[in-house]
C-alpha cells in the first residue's frame, strides 16, 4: 500500500446499535439497584481510589450502560471496596456489590 | 348582577366560570372551538398518578351545567372600554358588554415543523407527545406507521422550549414529567422495548414526580441519557437514525430507533398576542400574558377589570391551573365588590 | 424524495433563476480535476438550450480557497470579486453564474456583507477604481450553474437521449446527490429547497427518471473543508468523513453519485481509491466502486454527448458500468487516445479497486 | 456365642457407621499438612489432652453451652446424649454379671434383656435393672421434649425451628423411635419374665392383655431395625455431628484452624455442625427473612449446593460464632469461600507514593476512610490529641487511603495485601510510637495483618490511656448513656472494658440487655455486600430496639460506620466516644511533664 502520509480515523462515537450491554445486563439481573443511578457523581467525588487512579463509579456505570467495556476493567480494579460511595449515594445504589459483579463478569467469557 | 366574560373554555376557563357563578355573577364563556376541556380533552392519563383525563374534564363540565352560558365557536375580534365597562365584538357578529374579563386562552403546543432537523412531518415515525397520547386510547402495543412493533423508542425533551433558535427561551416545565409518564405507558404496552429519554436537565418539580422517575428507572428499565438531539435521518429500513452526544461521557452517540417522540413545549395560545393588544394588556418576552406582579398579583393584568388565569400566563400543570383559576375568581370578586 | 413532507419544506425555499444572458465564471480548480465539465456546461447552454452565455477569458479566481484558508485578506477578495462584476458590467450582462459552489458561497457572502455594510461596498468601489480603473454594478441575478440546469431540467429531459433508468432491469437508477456545503448551508434561502432537504440536484435526477436516496449522512460534509485537506496531517480527517458517508449510503447500493461542487466530486471519487487501499473496502458489488459525476457531466451523458468528450476517462472510479446500465454507446478503445488516436498512456491499476 | 437373627440390622448398621466414620476421620487427618499432623500427634500425647476430654464430656455429652442458652433446651440435649451414653456404658457393665464369657459380641449389652430374660437374683441384678429403667425414662423425657420443641420452640428459648431436609428428618425420627421401641421390647419381656424394674414392669403389667409371647420377638426385631436405620442414616445426616464433634474438639484444642476454603479442619467443622438452629435466632438477618445462618450455610457446603449469594449475604458480625454450642468459626469459612469467588490476582494498584509526610511525631492518628464521612469524630479526635500532650499528626489528612480490611472481608486477598504493604510503609515512615485509629475495622486489620512494631490502639484505648495517665480530664455530665459495642471492636478484638471505663468518667452508663459479645450489629457492616438500603435500615432499627434505649438520653458507639448507620434511624441522639469526650474536656490539666515522659516507656 502506498504511503499516504495520513490514516483514516475510525469513528469514536458510541454506537448503541452495536454496543452489547452484556455486562450491564449480567449485573442488572443480580443487582437491580444499578438502574437507580442518576450519575450525580457524589460516589466518584468521595472515592478513595480516585486519589491515585482515574476510578469513578459514575463513569464505570455509564460505560456499562453504553456497553463500552474496555475501560471498565482498568477502572474497577483500583476499587478498594471501602463502601464510602454507598454511604453518600442519594439513590441507595448497592455500589460494592456492583463492583464485585463487574469483577465476576470480566472473568467470564461474556461476548 | 355584574356580567363577566371568560375567554377560553379549557380547564382554567371552566373552573373560573364555575367559581364566579358560585359567587352569583352572570358568566359567559367564549370558546373558539365547539367542545370544552381544551388540551386536557385530548389526553388519556395524567401525571403523576395516571388519573384519567376525562375524569377531570367531566367533573369540571358537570359543575357548570346550566349555571353559565357558553358561546361556542366564538372569538373576540375587537374590544373597547368605556370607564368600567368592557365592550367585546365577537366573531359571530354580536357585541357584548361585560364588567370584567378573565383571559383563560391557555397555550398552544409548539409546532414541531419548526425544528426541521428533527424531521417532524418528513419522517412518519417522528411524532409529538400529544400524538403519542392517541396511541394510549387502548392497551395494544405501540407500533410504527409501518405496523412494526416498536422495539426501540426515543423521547426527546425540550423541543421548542429552552431554544433561542425558535424564540422560546422559557422552560415549559411539564414536558419532562409527561415524558416519564408516557415512557412508562409505552413500557407497559411494549414490555421488552428499549426506551431512551434524551434530556438536558430533568425538571421533576412537584410531589411524587421523583418517585415516578425512580419507578421508571427500576421497574421499567427506562434509560435516561443527558444529551440534546441534533438531527434525525431515516435509514434503509425506514428506522430513524439519531445523532446526539452523551454529555456525561463527552462522546458523540448514535443509535437507531423505531419511533421518536418529540416532547413539544408550550407557547402562548393562537393569536393571543392580538387579543392582548386588543385588550391593552402587556405580553412577556415569552409572549405569555404578563401579570402585574408575579408573586402577589398573578391574576391581575395591567388593565383594570381584566384578569388572566391558567396557562395564558405561563406553563402550568393542571393542578396549578385550577388553583390559579380559583384565585382569579376571587380577584374578580374583590375587584367588583370592593371598588 | 417524493415524500409529501419534504415538498412542504421546499415550498418556502424557492428563488428566481434568470433564464438567459448568463455571464459564466469558471472554477479555478475544476478544470484540472474534471476538465470536460465546464466545456460540457457551456456546450449544453449554447447548443442544446441555445442560451446566450459569455465565457470571459479575463476573469480570475474568486480567491475563495485563499480566503477560506486565511491566506488572502477579505479586502483583496472583495476587490477581486468586484473586478469580476466589473467585467460582467462591461460586457453588458446582469445574470452571474459561478460554476463552483465555493465561489457561489463566497459571492453570496460578500454581497450579503455589502448589503449590510454599504460603507464596505463603497470602499471596495474605490479600491477597484484605484487598482484597475474599473467600476461595477451588482449583478441582478446570481445563481449557481446547477440552478440553471435545475431550471431547464424538463427541456433537457425532452432533448435527452437516455433516461436515468437501468435498461436491464427497467428500474430507475438509485442516485445519491451530494450538495456542496456552501451552496445551501450558509444562506438556505438562496438555495433551491433549503439546507435540510436541498432540491436542486434531486429535482434534476427525479425529472430524468432516477430515484434519489435519502441516507442518514446525506447532509454530512465530504470533508474537503480546506484546512483539513490542504494539510497532509489533517487529510485523514477528510477521508474519515468520506468513509462515514459511504458507510451510511452503502446499504442502499446506489448506482451513481451526483455532485455540484469540485471538492465534493474529487473526494467522493478519489476517496473510494484511498479507502480501498487503506481500509480494503469497495462500496459496490461489482468491485468497481460507485461512479461520481458532476451535474454537467450527468447532463452531457443524458443528452448523449460522447463520454470521452465530457472527460469521464479522468475519473478515478470507472464510469463504464454506469454507462452500460444507462445504455450509452461508447468506444472503449478511444478512452485514452487524443484527437488523432495517439495513446496518451494508461493510469496505473489500483491494488483493490477494479478499473477498466 | 449368643446370636439371633434379629440383631443383624443393628449389627450391620453399627459396623457401617464405624467403618464409614473411621475412613472419613482417616481421610481428614491425612489431608492435614505435615506440620498440623505433628501438632495433633504432639497434642494427643501431651498432658493437655485432659482439657479436651473434659470438654468432650461437658460439651459433647452435657451440652453445657446449650444449658446457658436455655436450661430446658440444654436438658433435652443432655438427656439424649449423656443418657444414651450411660445406657451403653452401664449396659456393657451389666452384661459382665450375666454371661459367662468375658468378651461378648457388641449387640449383647443392647439386647441383654432378650439373651438373659431372667434377672440375676442378687442385689446387683435388680439394681442395674432399676438404673437402666431410670436412664431409659430420662432419655424418653428428652425425646418427648424434642418432639414438643417442634411445635413450641419458644418454650425452649428459640424463636423458630430449623427447617430440616428429608434426609435429616429420617435420622431424627429414627432416633426418636429407638427408645420407645426398646421400652416396648423390654416391657413385653417384663410382662412375661418380670425381669424389668419400676418402668418396664409396670408397663409390662399394663400390656398383659396383649399376646406378649407372639409380640415379643417382633418387638426385638423392630428395635434392632430402627437402630439399624439410624446408624445407616447417621453419616449422611446432621447426626454425623456426634462422632465428628469429638475430633473437632481435639483438633481445635491442638491449635489447628482452617486456612483456606475446603481445608480439612473446615470439612470437620462442616460435618460437626448438627444444624441445631441455635445460630438462627442470634443472626439479625433472620428477621428480614434470609436463611443464610451457619446451619443453612454449612448444609449447602456439605451437600455442595449452589450458594454464591448466601456466602456474600452475611454481616460477618460474629454473633452466630458466639452462639454456636459446637464453636464453629463459620465466618472464617465464609471469608475463605469469598476469596474463592472474588479473588482478583491481576490487580495492580497505582498508588502515588509521595503523598505522605515523614515528619516524626509520638502519636500517629489514622482517621480511616470512613471517618472522612463523619467529620465530628475527626474534629473530636483533634481536640483530644491537642490536649493529650503528645506530638501528633493525622496520617491521612486529605489523601484518604484504606486500611485494606474491606478487601479482606470481600475475599480479595492479593489486592488487600498490596494495600496493606503500601499503608504500612507510610505508617512506618513516620516512626511514630503509638498508632491510634478511630475505626475498629482498621484497628482489627492493623492488629492482625500489619505486623507493625509500634503500639496500636483503638481511640477508646488511647483515651482510656490518657485518663489513666491524667493527660486529659473531663467534667461529669449527669446524662444516661448506653454504649453499643461495635462488632469488630467487641467480638472482633475483645475490647469491652476501655470504652466503658471512658464513658463512666463522663456520664452514667446504663447496662443494656444485649451488649459485649452479644451486642447487635448496626447493619452497616462492610461484611455484607448484598443487603439493600431498606434492609440495612430495618436491621439498624431492630438492633436499637434490641438494646432498648428508652431510658437512655444518648447512644455512644465507637465506630464511624455504626455512628452513620444508627444516626440515620435512631430517635435517641447518637455520638461517637471521642465526641462525648471532646465535648466535655476541661481546658487546664495538671502539667507534670516528667510523669508524661515516663508514661511513654511503660507502654
Amino acid at each position: 500500500m502506498p504511503n499516504f502520509g495520513f490514516s483514516i480515523h475510525s469513528p469514536t462515537h458510541i454506537d448503541l446499535d452495536k454496543n452489547y450491554r452484556t455486562i450491564f445486563n449480567y449485573v442488572k439481573v443480580k443487582e437491580p439497584s444499578i438502574q437507580k443511578c442518576i450519575f450525580c457523581g457524589s460516589c466518584s467525588a468521595t472515592c478513595t481510589a480516585s486519589n491515585y487512579s482515574a476510578m469513578s463509579l459514575r463513569k464505570v456505570n455509564l460505560l456499562l450502560h453504553r456497553g463500552m467495556v474496555q475501560e471498565v476493567r482498568s477502572l474497577t480494579e483500583q476499587c478498594l471496596l471501602c463502601g464510602k460511595c454507598y454511604l453518600v449515594c442519594p439513590r441507595n445504589v448497592n455500589t460494592r456489590r456492583i463492583i464485585l459483579l463487574i469483577h465476576e463478569a470480566l472473568k467470564m467469557p461474556l461476548s | 348582577m355584574p356580567r363577566i366574560a371568560v375567554i377560553g373554555g379549557g380547564v382554567a376557563g371552566m373552573e373560573v366560570a364555575f367559581r364566579l357563578s358560585q359567587l352569583s355573577f352572570e358568566v359567559d364563556i367564549i370558546e373558539k372551538s365547539f367542545i370544552l376541556g381544551g388540551h386536557v380533552h385530548k389526553w388519556q392519563k395524567l401525571f403523576p398518578d395516571f388519573t384519567p383525563a376525562h375524569q377531570i374534564v367531566d367533573q369540571l363540565k358537570n359543575q357548570l351545567r346550566d349555571k353559565v352560558n357558553i358561546l361556542f365557536g366564538n372569538e373576540v375580534i375587537k374590544a373597547e372600554q368605556e370607564n368600567t365597562k368592557h365592550i367585546l365584538y365577537l366573531s359571530d357578529g354580536t357585541t357584548q358588554v361585560y364588567d370584567a374579563i378573565v383571559i383563560t386562552t391557555g397555550f398552544k403546543l409548539f409546532n414541531a415543523n419548526r425544528k426541521e432537523e428533527y424531521g417532524y412531518s418528513v419522517y412518519p415515525n417522528v411524532i409529538t407527545s400529544s400524538e403519542l397520547e392517541e396511541y394510549f386510547q387502548n392497551d395494544k402495543p405501540i407500533i410504527t406507521k409501518e405496523n412494526r412493533i416498536v422495539e426501540r423508542i426515543a423521547f426527546i425533551h425540550c423541543v421548542g422550549s429552552r431554544d433561542e433558535k425558535v424564540g422560546n427561551r422559557h422552560c415549559s416545565k411539564v414536558c419532562c414529567i409527561t415524558a416519564v409518564k408516557q415512557a412508562i405507558e409505552v413500557a407497559q404496552r411494549n414490555p421488552d422495548a428499549e426506551i431512551y429519554l434524551f434530556y438536558m436537565d430533568l425538571r421533576m418539580f412537584d410531589r411524587k414526580f421523583e418517585d415516578l422517575y425512580l419507578q421508571a428507572q427500576t421497574e421499567y428499565g427506562i434509560k435516561f441519557v443527558r444529551g440534546r438531539l441534533s438531527e434525525v435521518s431515516e435509514k434503509a429500513d425506514s428506522r430513524l437514525f439519531l445523532k446526539l452526544e452523551d454529555t456525561l461521557l463527552g462522546k458523540p452517540l448514535r443509535l437507531t430507533v423505531d419511533l421518536v417522540v418529540l416532547m413539544v413545549g408550550m407557547e402562548t395560545a393562537e393569536n393571543s398576542i392580538q387579543l392582548a393588544n386588543a385588550l391593552g394588556i402587556p405580553v412577556g418576552q415569552d409572549n405569555f400574558m404578563l401579570p402585574v406582579n408575579c408573586h402577589s398579583q398573578k391574576n391581575i393584568t395591567g388593565n383594570r377589570g381584566i384578569f388572566v388565569a391558567g396557562c395564558a400566563s405561563g406553563p402550568k400543570s393542571i393542578g396549578e391551573t385550577l388553583a390559579d383559576a380559583r384565585s382569579a375568581a376571587l380577584e374578580v370578586y374583590s375587584y367588583l365588590n370592593c371598588n | 424524495m417524493k415524500n409529501r413532507g419534504k415538498q412542504l419544506i421546499w415550498q418556502n425555499y424557492q428563488k428566481d433563476i434568470a433564464d438567459d444572458h448568463f455571464f459564466y465564471v469558471r472554477s479555478c480548480i475544476r478544470q484540472n480535476f474534471f476538465p470536460g465539465a465546464e466545456t460540457t456546461f457551456l456546450r449544453i447552454l449554447k447548443d442544446v438550450l441555445n442560451k446566450d452565455v459569455y465565457d470571459d477569458p479575463s476573469h480570475t479566481t474568486c480567491t475563495g480557497i485563499g480566503y477560506h484558508t486565511d491566506i488572502v485578506p477579505l479586502e483583496t477578495t472583495m476587490t477581486v470579486v468586484a473586478r469580476q462584476f466589473a467585467l460582467m458590467t462591461e460586457k453588458g450582462y446582469k445574470n452571474f453564474i459561478p460554476s463552483c459552489v465555493t465561489s457561489f458561497g463566497l459571492y453570496l457572502e460578500i454581497l450579503e456583507t455589502w448589503h449590510n455594510y454599504p460603507e464596505v461596498l463603497e470602499k471596495t468601489r474605490s479600491n477597484l477604481m484605484l487598482a484597475t480603473g474599473r467600476s461595477f454594478v451588482l449583478p441582478e441575478n446570481i445563481v449557481h450553474a446547477s440552478d440553471v440546469i435545475y431550471k431547464f431540467r424538463s427541456e433537457i429531459a425532452k432533448k435527452a437521449k437516455y433516461r436515468l433508468v437501468n435498461i436491464h432491469t427497467g428500474k430507475p437508477l438509485k442516485v445519491v446527490e451530494h450538495i456542496g456545503c456552501h451552496y445551501a448551508k450558509m444562506f438556505p434561502d438562496k438555495s433551491v429547497g433549503g439546507a435540510e432537504f436541498p432540491r436542486v440536484l434531486s429535482g434534476i435526477i427525479e425529472e430524468w427518471g432516477g430515484e434519489v436516496i435519502d441516507y442518514p449522512e446525506r447532509r454530512h460534509c465530504c470533508g474537503f473543508g480546506f484546512r483539513q485537506y490542504f494539510i497532509k496531517a489533517n487529510r485523514g480527517y477528510t477521508f474519515s468523513s468520506v468513509k462515514k458517508k459511504f458507510d451510511s449510503m452503502s446499504p442502499y447500493e446506489p448506482d451513481l453519485i451526483v455532485t455540484n461542487c469540485p471538492g465534493c466530486n474529487v473526494f467522493l471519487d478519489k476517496g473510494q481509491y484511498v479507502i480501498s487501499e487503506q481500509e480494503g473496502i469497495v462500496y459496490s458489488r461489482d468491485g468497481y466502486g460507485i461512479p461520481v459525476l458532476t451535474f454537467e457531466e450527468l447532463t452531457g451523458v443524458v443528452l448523449g454527448f460522447d463520454p470521452w468528450d465530457i472527460g469521464l476517462q479522468v475519473h478515478q472510479v470507472s464510469v463504464e458500468p454506469l454507462l452500460d446500465k444507462i445504455g450509452v454507446k461508447y468506444d472503449i478503445q478511444k478512452k485514452y487516445t487524443d484527437k488523432n488516436n495517439r495513446l496518451l498512456g494508461k493510469p496505473v491499476k489500483p491494488t483493490l479497486l477494479k478499473t477498466l | 456365642m449368643k446370636f439371633d437373627w434379629f440383631v443383624l440390622p443393628f449389627l450391620s448398621g453399627l459396623s457401617f457407621v464405624t467403618v464409614y466414620t473411621s475412613v472419613k476421620f482417616y481421610r481428614w487427618i491425612n489431608k492435614l499438612s505435615r506440620g498440623e499432623k505433628a501438632l495433633l500427634k504432639k497434642y494427643i500425647f501431651s498432658r493437655s489432652i485432659w482439657t479436651s476430654i473434659k470438654e468432650i464430656f461437658s460439651e459433647s455429652l452435657f451440652h453445657l453451652k446449650i444449658f446457658k442458652t436455655h436450661p430446658l433446651l440444654g436438658y433435652m440435649h443432655a438427656s439424649l446424649a449423656f443418657g444414651w451414653f450411660l445406657l451403653i456404658v452401664l449396659g456393657n457393665i451389666e452384661v459382665k454379671f450375666y454371661s459367662e464369657y468375658s468378651i461378648n459380641p457388641p449387640y449383647v449389652p443392647i439386647f441383654l434383656n432378650f439373651f438373659e430374660p431372667t434377672t440375676a437374683p442378687n442385689f446387683f441384678g435388680r439394681g442395674f435393672r432399676f438404673i437402666m429403667d431410670f436412664l431409659l425414662l430420662i432419655i424418653l423425657s428428652g425425646v418427648a421434649l424434642a418432639f414438643f420443641k417442634r411445635f413450641v420452640p419458644s418454650k425452649f428459648g428459640m424463636k423458630q425451628n430449623m427447617r430440616h431436609r428429608w434426609f435429616d428428618r429420617i435420622a431424627i425420627f429414627s432416633l426418636w423411635f429407638i427408645f420407645p421401641a426398646r421400652l416396648v421390647a423390654e416391657s413385653l419381656s417384663a410382662s412375661i419374665y418380670h425381669n424389668g424394674s419400676f418402668l418396664t414392669n409396670t408397663l409390662g403389667k399394663m400390656m398383659s392383655f396383649l399376646p406378649a409371647e407372639t409380640l415379643l420377638y417382633p418387638s426385638w426385631w423392630a428395635y434392632s431395625i430402627i437402630l439399624g436405620i439410624f446408624f445407616f442414616a447417621l453419616p449422611f445426616s446432621r447426626y454425623m455431628h456426634i462422632p465428628t464433634e469429638v475430633l473437632l474438639i481435639l483438633m481445635r484444642n491442638a491449635g489447628i484452624r482452617s486456612r483456606y476454603f475446603s481445608h480439612p479442619y473446615q470439612e470437620v467443622e462442616t460435618e460437626a455442625c448438627s444444624r441445631c438452629g441455635i445460630c438462627i435466632d442470634s443472626c439479625q438477618l433472620t428477621s428480614i427473612g434470609y436463611a443464610i445462618q451457619p446451619s443453612y450455610y454449612l448444609r449447602t457446603i456439605r451437600y455442595n449446593e449452589l450458594h454464591r449469594e448466601i456466602t456474600d449475604n452475611c454481616l460477618l458480625c460474629g454473633r452466630c460464632v458466639e452462639a454456636c454450642p459446637v464453636g464453629i468459626f463459620s465466618t472464617d469459612i465464609r471469608r475463605h469461600e469469598r476469596t474463592l469467588q472474588h479473588e482478583m490476582r491481576t490487580v495492580k494498584f497505582k498508588f502515588n507514593q509521595n503523598k505522605f509526610s515523614n515528619t516524626y511525631t509520638e502519636v500517629l492518628y489514622f482517621a480511616g476512610c470512613m471517618t472522612h464521612l463523619t467529620p465530628g469524630i475527626k474534629k473530636a479526635m483533634t481536640t483530644i490529641l491537642e490536649h493529650s500532650g503528645y506530638s501528633w499528626q493525622i496520617l491521612d489528612e486529605d489523601e484518604n487511603i484504606c486500611c485494606g480490611r474491606p478487601l479482606l472481608l470481600a475475599g480479595q486477598i492479593s489486592a488487600a495485601n498490596q494495600v496493606i504493604i503500601h499503608t504500612r510503609t507510610q505508617i512506618e515512615k513516620t516512626r511514630a510510637k503509638i498508632l491510634v485509629t478511630s475505626c475498629p475495622i482498621c484497628y482489627k486489620t492493623f492488629k492482625e495483618n500489619y505486623r507493625l512494631n509500634m503500639l496500636i490502639m483503638h481511640h477508646s484505648q488511647f483515651i482510656d490511656h490518657l485518663y489513666t495517665h491524667n493527660r486529659i480530664a473531663t467534667q461529669y455530665r449527669n446524662v444516661n448513656v448506653k454504649y453499643h459495642d461495635p462488632c469488630e471492636l467487641g467480638r472482633g478484638a475483645n475490647i469491652y472494658v476501655e470504652p466503658r471505663r471512658v464513658i463512666e468518667q463522663i456520664a452514667n452508663l446504663l447496662p443494656s440487655s444485649s451488649e459485649k459479645n452479644k451486642a447487635p450489629c448496626c447493619g452497616g457492616s462492610l461484611g455484607n455486600t448484598m443487603l439493600q438500603a431498606e434492609e440495612k435500615k430495618l436491621i439498624a432499627k431492630r438492633a436499637l430496639s434490641e438494646m432498648n434505649l428508652t431510658s437512655a438520653d444518648l447512644l455512644v458507639t465507637a465506630c464511624p460506620l455504626c455512628l452513620k448507620t444508627f444516626s440515620a434511624v435512631s430517635s435517641v441522639s447518637v455520638k461517637d466516644l471521642s465526641q462525648l469526650v471532646a465535648e466535655n474536656i476541661c481546658e487546664k490539666i495538671p502539667n507534670n511533664a516528667q510523669k508524661i515522659h515516663k508514661a511513654v516507656e511503660t507502654l
